[in-house]
């Protein structure tokens, strides 16, 4: 089971602060976003979204397995 | 985060622009520069009545990190002092204070600069602001 | 001097930083930044034990002014405040506060760094350092 | 008689906080500057000094009298 973080607009649209993938799991960053545009197509309304694995920003081709740290990061608006 | 000349803190409870001072003051320093950023009441022409912060705590710290450790590589920075508020913000508060120390003061403001600039584009806190007729989450939507 | 958005002042006691941020603050600004200068306890290799600023208070004033004027004029400064100290300052102590709002923080960076670049020029103000082996005007001698 | 301000290193060279010229009135500031150099030479040792007429920065040609507020303003070091 791979766990995603949920921040600012990606929790309102997935209601949680947690969602889970339990099924072919993406293997890249790539793969979760796709992963997630498909099964909360709002995400394609928003202004481009990164992901964090390990708390840094991640590139598409970082792998990801279920025991990293990821975190769906919209864009920021601190300050 | 308390470390190596470098203070960063995210916290709930209102600001200290003598905090943050009194953390950068060194006897070697000619000048400091503060940041302070506050609440807008206004935004868009909308009438903001008050923010909400989210932070992803341990990524933002980790962020802010890096972004003051360029500024001593880039500034030759002394010492930075970095606060931001996290949860319910009213207006006029603040949100946000940087302090920077250097020999030089051109350095302060390059760096303080420097450090806002950064913040607003890679670290991990999002502003949700409260109008009198609704809520939205800065920056998300195109 | 406290007039249209513009507050100076030379003061002969400890300035606070709290009283220019609280003048400047203002609810349809982003950004406030501030420059605070301190007394170094080193300079050009001799210990400093303290130093005294004499003013030529009306002119420094209304120079002081003019610079305002044309932070105001150049970067649409909101507010600003500038206190000067003046007599005996001790080491650590803080010879000059300066801080303006503005609806965008760049422009409130430029014109911080600008009234303290102007100040250094052009505002009759004169720093006698003491040393531990004597004393000198700064800048006095080629 | 036309009284002249002096601060900082003005100040210790002349060891008054105003001096007076009783006669000879120079008529513009330059005057002025030849009248000092002549009277304490020390200013020639100095880095360059200003002459403020009513609390402005005046030019060699600026015209001064006796009712004029006049001072010498050597290098500043505020801040």
């Amino acid at each position: 089971m791979m766990k995603i973080r949920c921040f600012g607009i990606a929790k309102d649209i997935t209601s949680q602060a947690f969602i889970t993938i339990d099924e072919q799991l993406p293997s890249n960053v790539e793969g979760l976003k796709l992963w997630l545009e498909k099964n909360y197509p709002q995400f394609k309304s928003l202004n481009k979204c990164m992901i964090a694995v390990n708390q840094e920003y991640a590139d598409d081709n970082t792998p990801i397995s279920t025991s990293d740290e990821i975190a769906i990061i919209p864009p920021v608006s601190g300050g | 985060m308390v470390d190596n000349n470098i203070d960063i803190q995210i916290l709930g409870d209102n600001l200290s622009i003598d905090t943050c001072y009194q953390y950068v003051i060194d006897e070697t320093c000619g000048g400091i520069v503060l940041f302070v950023g506050t609440v807008r009441n206004h935004n868009k022409g909308k009438d903001v009545t008050h923010l909400d912060f989210e932070t992803y705590e341990s990524m933002a710290i980790k962020e802010l990190s890096k972004i003051a450790d360029e500024c001593v590589e880039k500034f030759q920075s002394k010492k930075l002092s970095i606060h931001h508020r996290k949860g319910h913000v009213g207006i006029k508060d603040i949100a946000v204070i940087i302090a920077v120390s250097s020999i030089h003061r051109k350095k302060a403001f390059l760096a303080c600069e420097y450090v806002i600039d950064q913040l607003k584009e890679r670290v991990p806190i999002w502003k949700k602001e409260f109008l009198t007729d609704g809520s939205y989450w800065v920056n998300a939507r195109p």
